[in-house]
């Protein structure tokens, strides 16, 4: 049934779910009307809520890219009730959909730039449609960094793409993980640390970063160490939200709603904001 | 020396002496006739405290949020008992604390802009008027009346038939609007997530409405069962004026009957529920 | 992602007799997260687990309900039918259809019906919140603690070393030994005590695999089963006893003397001593208290006016091996062990609560054990029983029976179990070696339950020892004798015996220090102070503590047979413990969400097995923490936690809920 | 009242006494009416109050609360504790409104088969006269 | 033009209401008065100052259903849920008819929150004029007034022997039947004062007073009891979960404040605002500061409830003079 009541979501089925982590599901979610599916358009960094019926509905920003007419892929990471109940999930399950929602990370300003991809845990996951927008883009963008983190070795997102982005033409793809295992011969580091070895250059460069609250405040604070003035730094907020819609006024940071004026910000938007989280 | 004037020396050396870095007592508030809570951090601020009927807050519900920091507080008899109650359950240091005890003679319900006229329940039948524990007492300790029965409001429900008395909760727990003030008042609900916003295990579901009204309101009161030191702060911040402290002075007299504790007299008791008597009757699976 | 496989048993006839097998079938199909819903005609049966375990692989099932009997019953046997088909054991959970269903409703196949598919809705929600579940190995290491070297301890201690494990055996005196080498001759066999005793005793000073630490106290007691960390207090004994040689020069020599404690102050010892010649090991100490020249040191630290008392120094010249050391202190000693054993006895009631018997006020009014001491041959009076007043042999000797026993007013409520025995011992004693020597003993009831004990309190009966049933009210001195006023209450009338000596038979008390020890090692103790036992039947040498076993009298009265065979006993659970290359722990057992504590703490208030610690987080809170080694998951903790911080595992609030819940879907 | 009312019982009964007396019922083939749903616990003194006060709300026209004797806890005292809990909670609940005779705690040992027997069935009695709970509505109407 | 209706024609009026919709009204609920469903029309009552709690939980009722989840062949399927009936509300005081402007601001705003809508389209308002001013009202500062008629559909002022209405709205007037009415002959009675409150430029002060040890003062006090929330008329904050009762379940909305401790933690613990100065300025510069720059209006119209509900006597009337009296930060 069609509803124009923002709160009812579109009904969508679970395509599938693939173990990413050991605590990361990746939905591939199919929505139901195939009326909708042509509209349904979204950019990277957008968010959708997705619900689990009997629990309720969370945010989560998308992780696969519009233009490529695929299922819509959220990675959840189990931290609540909704992505528990999600997990609990098996393909073929109704799910509810709402979105798109909030801005989106402005590609159009990256292009011609270099661009360092930052991501630590699960906050990596909203990061990969900006790469394939890229890579699928390649000529209008200069050199890629991605710098993927994690705790584990088994807590990289993504881990089966790594092949396919590291051969890609001037890519460049660094793993770290803050505690190693025996099958793991890349970096032990913290992403901050790495941001320090590495050397990145401000150089027309921007840097998109995402990730727990601390790893980001001590990648901010290495970054503008190597230079980056706070207009070349992309960053996401993460705010408790109910609607989507900047009614329920929970998720403000200062006279701003993430889910509306965010969640993507530059660094240089984030330093006006009354409110410091 | 008035209680107020007492108060304010104390406050003023404790300040100036640097022995705590603030005092929590009572002001006028903006009605020009209530008391209000007030933080004094400084000598100078000392003179703005106050201590008379309208002071119905129980501040030892502040000291939760200064763990660690020494304070001084003023404290009522019934307060008091809170200040043991937190001791006992390990959330506060006796060595933080300077406690101003004031011997009260009651204080008077709330009422805003005009000076209260009727004494709380609570005062009517009170037996502690002195503070149970205290560093400087304010006033002098007076002797303890008799009170012939001290739950006349508890007994007058227990009299009514079972049916009345469901009716009578049911209206009231429909009133509720799961605020959750009546929590936040009290000083002996601290927990880092309360049962009611659990999501899992899901105690209490979203809806306001009397089903899950009823739990909220039922096991909000047993988990104060031999820990309500009866300050009376949950009813009086309730929104909707639901009796609740007929639902907590049933189960402290039921305590006192079966058990023969009552909270917070002293810091060391167990409270009912971590003892017990081998052979004690209790009435039930006898 | 739950997918969730019933079986249903018809177990026979036994359930499907009563209960509509094919209704239950489809019904649990429709259940939420139910993948799979089948019957078995026996499931416990090889087939009936080899078609769970295809089922298990062929629908890729996450998680089991057995339907059938009480999982009391069956619950281990289907775990492994799981764990075989490469789940995890505990994600299975037991509806029980037989013993609360079918086998209690046989009368109405309808209402059977209904309830089974409801107890099979109720697991069906409850294994959906099981969580998969690992028994965590704790390594251990094999090394045992035997507090106390009474008989008891002697022979845990001595049982543990031969089964190949090291055993660290403290005593708190100088010597090992305890109370049964005080002790004369032993009933009812009149064994000489020391004959049997002391051989144990040298056999545990040259056991390869025991350590005797004497003079040592344990003070405090970290950890739990299998990784206790134990501080051991070794008190200065002024004597190096690694140099010593135990030639006995020095307490020959000692000028000084002191009322010796073994002999129960009958007799004297130097103040550099071993307690009784036999003594293990038979190394000396020195009594600082008494000794001339610790005197002489005091008297100057302490800046006393007038002349100090001389450097005496005597055994310090004497001693060939230069043993004598006076800088020694107080040592602390920390050492790891896996089990402990507490058997640190008792000790005798003392009797001066009864004025009116005016022991400490007659002389010849004595205890049970001092009279021990006078008959003992290497006694300090050589084994010749006299009266303390006057060194004469007395005549006429009167037993008062339960002195600080079955008493509530003055002494213990127990019955101390020896006493009445002991007395028919004495009394045969007396008779044999003075045959003149009349005996009469005032007594409440007379207890002879073991052994030959009936036969031998006959004896000393036949051997002329009059028994009163009654008691005494008093005891006053007449012409340098002894009146003792009592009733009997056979005869009813009040009678007064003349005695030349008043042998009090002094029941037994915990030792000193008892409490302190139960809370160092926490194990309950009774008001009495004695050591509370796991299961007063099924677990007599275990306590709720694990890993800490009791033995001998610290529980309660014992005689010799029995504390030699706690002893042993509690040597055989440690032996069982030690034979494990880990252990391993029940993973159903509480756990704390560190988030959710408050820090009130009241569960390690209740928690019967102390297994709840305290820990202090970086952000400063202290907030609870189940020792899992120790936790048997009972769940007080989950109702008393306010907080919702505590949970059980296999049986959490979550999972209780959704099997209340699931009724009313 | 409705001759045909059938209440629903919720029980609690620890594993090693009252469950094995349940048990015991079975095996000696006691019969007993068929309206306990039976929740297996390892001791009296894991029931939160909470899930008692929950299972009044969803509807229970009953719950039963079955432990060891006192005395024969296997846990050694945490049927003490229960007792404490249930004895508070039981005269609270009456004066909620939720007649005596609806929270009942018992002692069922392991080998007291007729005992349990006897109990659900007195038990189940007793709440068909005092008939079905008046629920209290979950979804509430407005004010 | 001012109709009168004498008070027996006004109850007569009612009791039609009643028994064609639903009748929302005064009413005396143990000692406090309400806004209740009328069953009876003694129960109206007509002489109060204000009700306890605002008349907002007939708009935005503090436990509301989303829509339903059905299941069917293992396919969920969502029934929205609609609002059935007609409401009217009477005994609205202006300052809290305002408040329900308040409300259409952010909930009338595209896209619009349908059921809302739904209520308000389903709703009518009905005022009653204020002839005292509470001791604690503020009315006037904060842009509304005893005489308000601000979303009203008719507006009853009481004179001697009966009313004078006014029918600001079409929906108003087709509701007042005029076989009721007389022309008016009494003259409207002078409207109270109500105390004032600086509240001009208060935006700009609160942006200046934004940082500083203000808030952290003012929150010592503070015991997140949420009452001030729960009783204003303007408050919107709310919480969306499901609800699952018996097997079936939905998606259910209700109340919640901003002043919550769990309000804005997500899940994983963390907590952005979980500073006790920082929850406490979260509210007033809700009212004061974000909501005005979003919408315009201050989100407060002075009915002085939560003044007089606050148990610790935190006072918006004395933070507006706070804040004004405030210099620029540094």
């Amino acid at each position: 049934m069609k509803s124009d009541n923002p709160f009812v979501p579109h009904m969508a089925t679970l395509r599938e779910a693939v173990e990413l982590t050991p605590d990361v599901m990746l939905f591939r979610i199919d929505l139901d009307d195939p009326d909708l599916k042509p509209d349904f358009s979204y950019q990277p960094g957008q968010f959708v809520f997705v619900s689990a019926f009997g629990t309720g509905e969370s945010p989560f920003g998308l992780t696969s890219v519009s233009y490529r007419r695929g299922p819509l892929e959220v990675a959840v990471r189990k931290v609540g009730t909704v992505t528990g109940s999600l997990h609990e999930l098996e393909a073929g399950a109704s799910v509810g959909v709402r979105g798109p929602f909030g801005n989106h990370f402005p590609l159009d300003d990256f292009r011609g730039k270099n661009i360092h991809i930052i991501g630590g845990g699960i906050g990596f996951a909203p990061l990969r449609p900006v790469i394939l927008t890229i890579l699928d883009h390649r000529s209008d963008y200069e050199d890629l960094l991605i710098l993927n983190g994690a705790r584990t070795p088994q807590d990289l997102v993504f881990a089966s793409e790594f092949d396919t982005w590291a051969a890609s033409p001037r890519t460049r793809l660094e793993l770290t993980v803050d505690a190693g295992d025996k099958s793991w011969t890349g970096r032990v580091a913290l992403i901050p640390s790495v941001v320090r070895e590495l050397n990145l250059s401000p150089q027309n460069s921007v840097a998109v970063i995402c990730g727990p609250p601390i790893m980001i405040h001590f990648t901010l604070i290495e970054l503008k160490k190597l230079g980056f003035a706070d207009h070349q730094i992309v960053t996401t907020l993460e705010g408790k939200m109910k609607c989507g819609l900047g009614k329920c006024a929970r998720c403000n940071v200062g006279d701003k709603y993430v889910c509306k004026d965010g969640p993507v910000f530059t660094l240089e938007q984030i330093s006006t904001l009354l409110e410091q989280f | 020396m008035s209680q107020t004037a007492q108060i304010r020396q104390a406050a003023r050396e404790l300040l100036q002496g640097k022995a705590v870095e603030c005092v929590i007592g009572y002001e006028r508030g903006t009605d020009g006739v209530n008391a209000r809570p007030f933080f004094a951090y400084e000598a100078a601020e000392a003179d703005r405290l106050i201590f008379d009927q309208t002071c119905t807050h129980d501040l030892a519900k502040y000291l939760l949020n200064r763990k660690g920091k020494s304070t001084a507080i003023v404290v009522k008899p019934c307060d008091s008992r809170a200040i043991n109650l937190l001791l006992n359950e390990s959330q506060i240091q006796r060595d933080k604390l300077h406690i101003i005890g004031v011997v009260c003679p009651g204080v008077v319900e709330r009422r805003w802009g005009t000076p209260g006229a009727k004494q709380l329940n609570a005062c009517q039948v009170c037996q502690q008027h002195t503070p149970v524990v205290y560093d400087t007492l304010v006033g002098q300790p007076v002797s303890e009346p008799a009170v012939a029965d001290p739950y006349p409001d508890v007994a007058g429900m227990e009299a009514k038939p079972a049916d009345e008395r469901r009716t009578f909760w049911e209206e009231q727990f429909s009133r509720c609007l799961r605020c959750y003030a009546c929590r936040q008042a009290c000083p002996g609900c601290y927990c880092p997530e309360c049962f009611a916003e659990r999501l899992d295990p899901l105690w209490v579901g979203i809806r306001i409405a009397p089903g899950e009204n009823e739990v909220w309101n039922t096991m909000r009161a047993f988990h104060l069962a031999g820990r309500c030191i009866g300050c009376y702060q949950c009813e009086q911040v309730c929104p909707v004026n639901i009796r609740l402290s007929l639902l907590n002075r049933k189960l402290e007299k039921d305590v006192l009957g079966m058990f023969h504790f009552q909270a917070g007299m002293d810091a060391e008791s167990p409270p009912p529920f971590s003892t017990y008597q081998k052979d004690e009757k209790l009435g039930i699976g006898e | 992602m739950a997918r969730i496989g019933v079986f249903i048993c018809h177990c026979g006839t036994n359930i499907a007799g009563t209960v509509d097998i094919g209704r239950v079938v489809e019904a649990a199909g429709q259940m939420p997260m139910v993948v799979h819903a089948a019957d078995n005609k026996y499931n416990c049966s090889e087939p009936g687990q080899a078609l769970i375990r295809d089922a298990i692989a062929e629908h890729r099932l996450s998680r089991v309900v057995i339907a059938a009997c009480s999982p009391r019953m069956h619950e281990n046997t289907f775990r492994k039918t799981v764990a075989a088909a490469g789940l995890n054991p505990y994600l299975l959970e037991m509806a029980n259809l037989r013993e609360h269903c079918s086998w209690v409703h046989s009368d109405g196949k309808e209402a059977a019906t209904t309830k089974a598919i409801e107890l099979i809705r109720m697991a069906v929600s409850k294994v959906a919140r099981h969580e998969k579940l690992f028994p965590k190995q704790v390594s251990l290491t094999k090394r045992a603690l035997v507090i106390g070297g009474g008989i008891s301890g002697i022979q845990a201690a001595l049982d543990i070393a031969n089964s190949g494990y090291k055993v660290v055996l403290v005593e708190r005196e100088p010597t090992i030994g305890g109370r049964m080498a005080q002790l004369d001759k032993t009933f009812p066999t009149l064994d000489c005590s020391s004959c049997i005793l002391t051989p144990k005793m040298v056999d545990v000073a040259q056991h390869a695999n025991i350590t005797l630490l004497t003079s040592a106290e344990v003070k405090e007691v970290k950890g739990f089963v299998g990784n206790f960390e134990v501080s051991i207090v070794q008190k200065a004994r002024k004597v190096d006893h690694a140099k010593c040689t135990g030639c006995g020069i020095c307490w020959q020599k000692c000028p000084e003397k002191a009322p010796s404690e073994f002999d129960m102050g009958l007799g004297k010892r130097s103040a550099i001593y071993i307690p009784f010649p036999q003594a293990v090991p038979p190394k000396p100490v020195i009594d600082t208290a008494n000794c001339r020249y610790h005197k002489h040191l005091r008297f100057v630290e302490e800046k006393r006016e007038g002349k100090p008392p001389p450097q005496c120094r005597v055994c310090e010249k004497l001693c060939p091996v230069g043993a004598i050391d006076w800088e020694q202190k107080d040592e602390v000693l920390t050492e790891k062990f896996g089990a402990i054993i507490v058997a640190t006895g008792y000790k005798a009631f003392e009797p001066a609560v009864y004025a009116e018997l005016g022991y400490g006020k007659h002389p010849d009014v004595i205890t049970g054990l001092e009279m021990e001491r006078m008959m003992s041959a290497s006694g300090p009076a050589g084994g010749d029983v006299t009266r303390p007043s006057n060194g004469e042999h007395p005549r006429d000797v009167v037993f008062l029976t339960c002195i600080g026993s079955r008493d509530e007013q003055r002494g213990r409520t127990y019955c101390s179990k020896v006493c009445c025995m002991y007395i028919a011992k004495h009394a045969i004693i007396l008779k044999e070696h003075y045959p003149d020597v009349q005996c009469y003993v005032f007594y409440m009831d007379v207890r002879a339950v073991s052994k030959d004990y009936e036969e031998f309190y006959k004896r000393a009966q036949e051997s002329g020892a009059i028994y009163i049933r009654g008691k005494v009210s008093g005891i006053r001195q007449e012409d340098g004798r002894l009146v003792v006023r009592g009733e009997d209450t056979l005869l009813g009338e009040m009678v007064e015996i003349p005695a030349d000596m008043v042998v009090l038979a002094v029941g037994m008390e915990h030792s000193p220090g008892s409490a302190e020890l139960a809370q160092a090692l926490k194990v309950s103790y009774d008001i009495n102070e004695l050591f509370i036992e796991a299961h007063p039947k099924l677990r007599p040498v275990e306590t709720m503590s694990d890993g800490v076993f009791v033995a001998g009298a610290c529980v309660g009265p014992r005689d010799i047979p029995e504390s030699v065979a706690s002893g042993s006993a509690a040597a055989a659970k440690v032996a069982a413990l030690f034979s494990q290359e880990f252990l391993t722990t029940d993973p159903m057992v509480a756990s704390v969400d560190q988030m959710k504590c408050g820090g009130c703490l009241l569960c390690t208030k209740v928690c019967p097995f102390k297994a709840i610690d305290t820990q202090v987080l970086r952000d400063g809170r202290t907030v609870a923490v189940v020792n899992e080694s120790l936790c048997k998951g009972c769940g007080l903790c989950v109702a008393t936690c306010r907080f919702g911080a505590a949970n059980l595992r296999g049986f959490t609030q979550q999972q209780l809920l959704a099997e209340v819940t699931s009724l009313w879907q | 009242m409705a001759i045909d009312f059938e209440p629903r019982i919720v029980g609690f009964l620890c594993n090693w006494c009252s469950y094995a007396g349940a048990d015991m019922a079975g095996t000696a083939r006691i019969c007993y009416p068929s309206n306990i749903r039976v929740i297996r616990v390892p001791c009296s003194a894991r029931i939160d109050p909470l899930l008692v006060v929950k299972a009044f709300q969803l509807g229970a026209d009953g719950v039963l609360v079955a432990g060891c004797h006192p005395g024969d806890c296997h846990y050694t005292e945490g049927n003490y504790y229960s007792r404490r809990r249930f004895a508070l909670l039981y005269p609270f609940l009456e004066y909620l409104g939720i007649e005596k005779g609806r929270l009942r705690l018992e002692w069922v040992s392991a080998s007291e088969g007729r005992k349990f027997s006897h109990v659900v069935s007195s038990f189940t009695e007793g709440l068909v006269s005092l008939g079905p709970r008046e629920k209290v509505p979950a979804e509430g109407a407005l004010p | 033009m001012r109709q009168f209706i004498s008070k027996q024609n006004l109850i007569s009026w009612l009791r039609q209401q009643m028994e064609a919709r639903q009748l929302v009204a005064p009413t005396q609920v143990d000692d406090l008065i309400l806004f209740r469903r009328i069953d009876r029309v003694d129960d109206v009552i007509l002489q109060f100052q204000n009700t306890a709690t605002s008349p907002k939980e007939w708009l935005f009722p503090k436990t509301e259903t989303l829509f339903h989840v059905e299941r069917k062949d293992g396919k969920a399927e969502l029934i929205p849920a609609e609002i059935d009936g007609e409401t009217v509300i009477f005994g609205l005081r202006p300052c809290d008819a305002r408040g329900i402007t308040m409300l259409d601001l952010p909930y009338l705003a595209d896209p619009a929150d349908t059921l809302y809508r739904q209520h308000r389209q389903k709703t009518v308002l009905v005022g009653l004029s204020c002839l005292t001013a509470c001791p604690e009202c503020f009315c006037e500062s904060m842009g509304s007034g005893p005489e308000d008629t601000a979303a009203l559909d008719i507006m009853f002022t009481e004179v001697r022997d009966g009313y004078l209405v006014q029918a600001i709205t079409e929906k108003g007037r087709s509701l007042m039947p005029q076989a009721l009415l007389s022309p008016a002959e009494t003259v409207k009675p002078p409207a109270p004062e109500t105390a004032p409150v600086p509240s001009e430029g208060i935006t700009a002060k609160m942006r200046q007073a934004f940082d500083g040890p203000y808030w952290g003062r003012v929150a010592d006090r503070c015991i997140h009891c949420n009452v001030c929330a729960y009783v204003c008329p303007t408050c919107y904050c709310f919480d969306v979960r499901d609800y699952t009762n018996k097997g079936s379940v939905e998606r259910v909305r209700s109340w919640e404040s901003c002043q919550s401790p769990g309000f804005t933690k997500i899940a994983g613990g963390h907590d952005p605002r979980a500073n006790k100065g920082a929850r406490m300025r979260q509210r007033f510069s809700h009212k004061l500061l974000y909501f005005p720059e979003q919408f315009g209006p201050l989100h407060c119209v002075g009915c002085g409830r939560c003044v007089r509900a606050c148990p610790v006597n935190i006072d918006i009337r004395e933070i507006m003079q706070d804040v004004q009296r405030m210099g620029a930060p540094k």
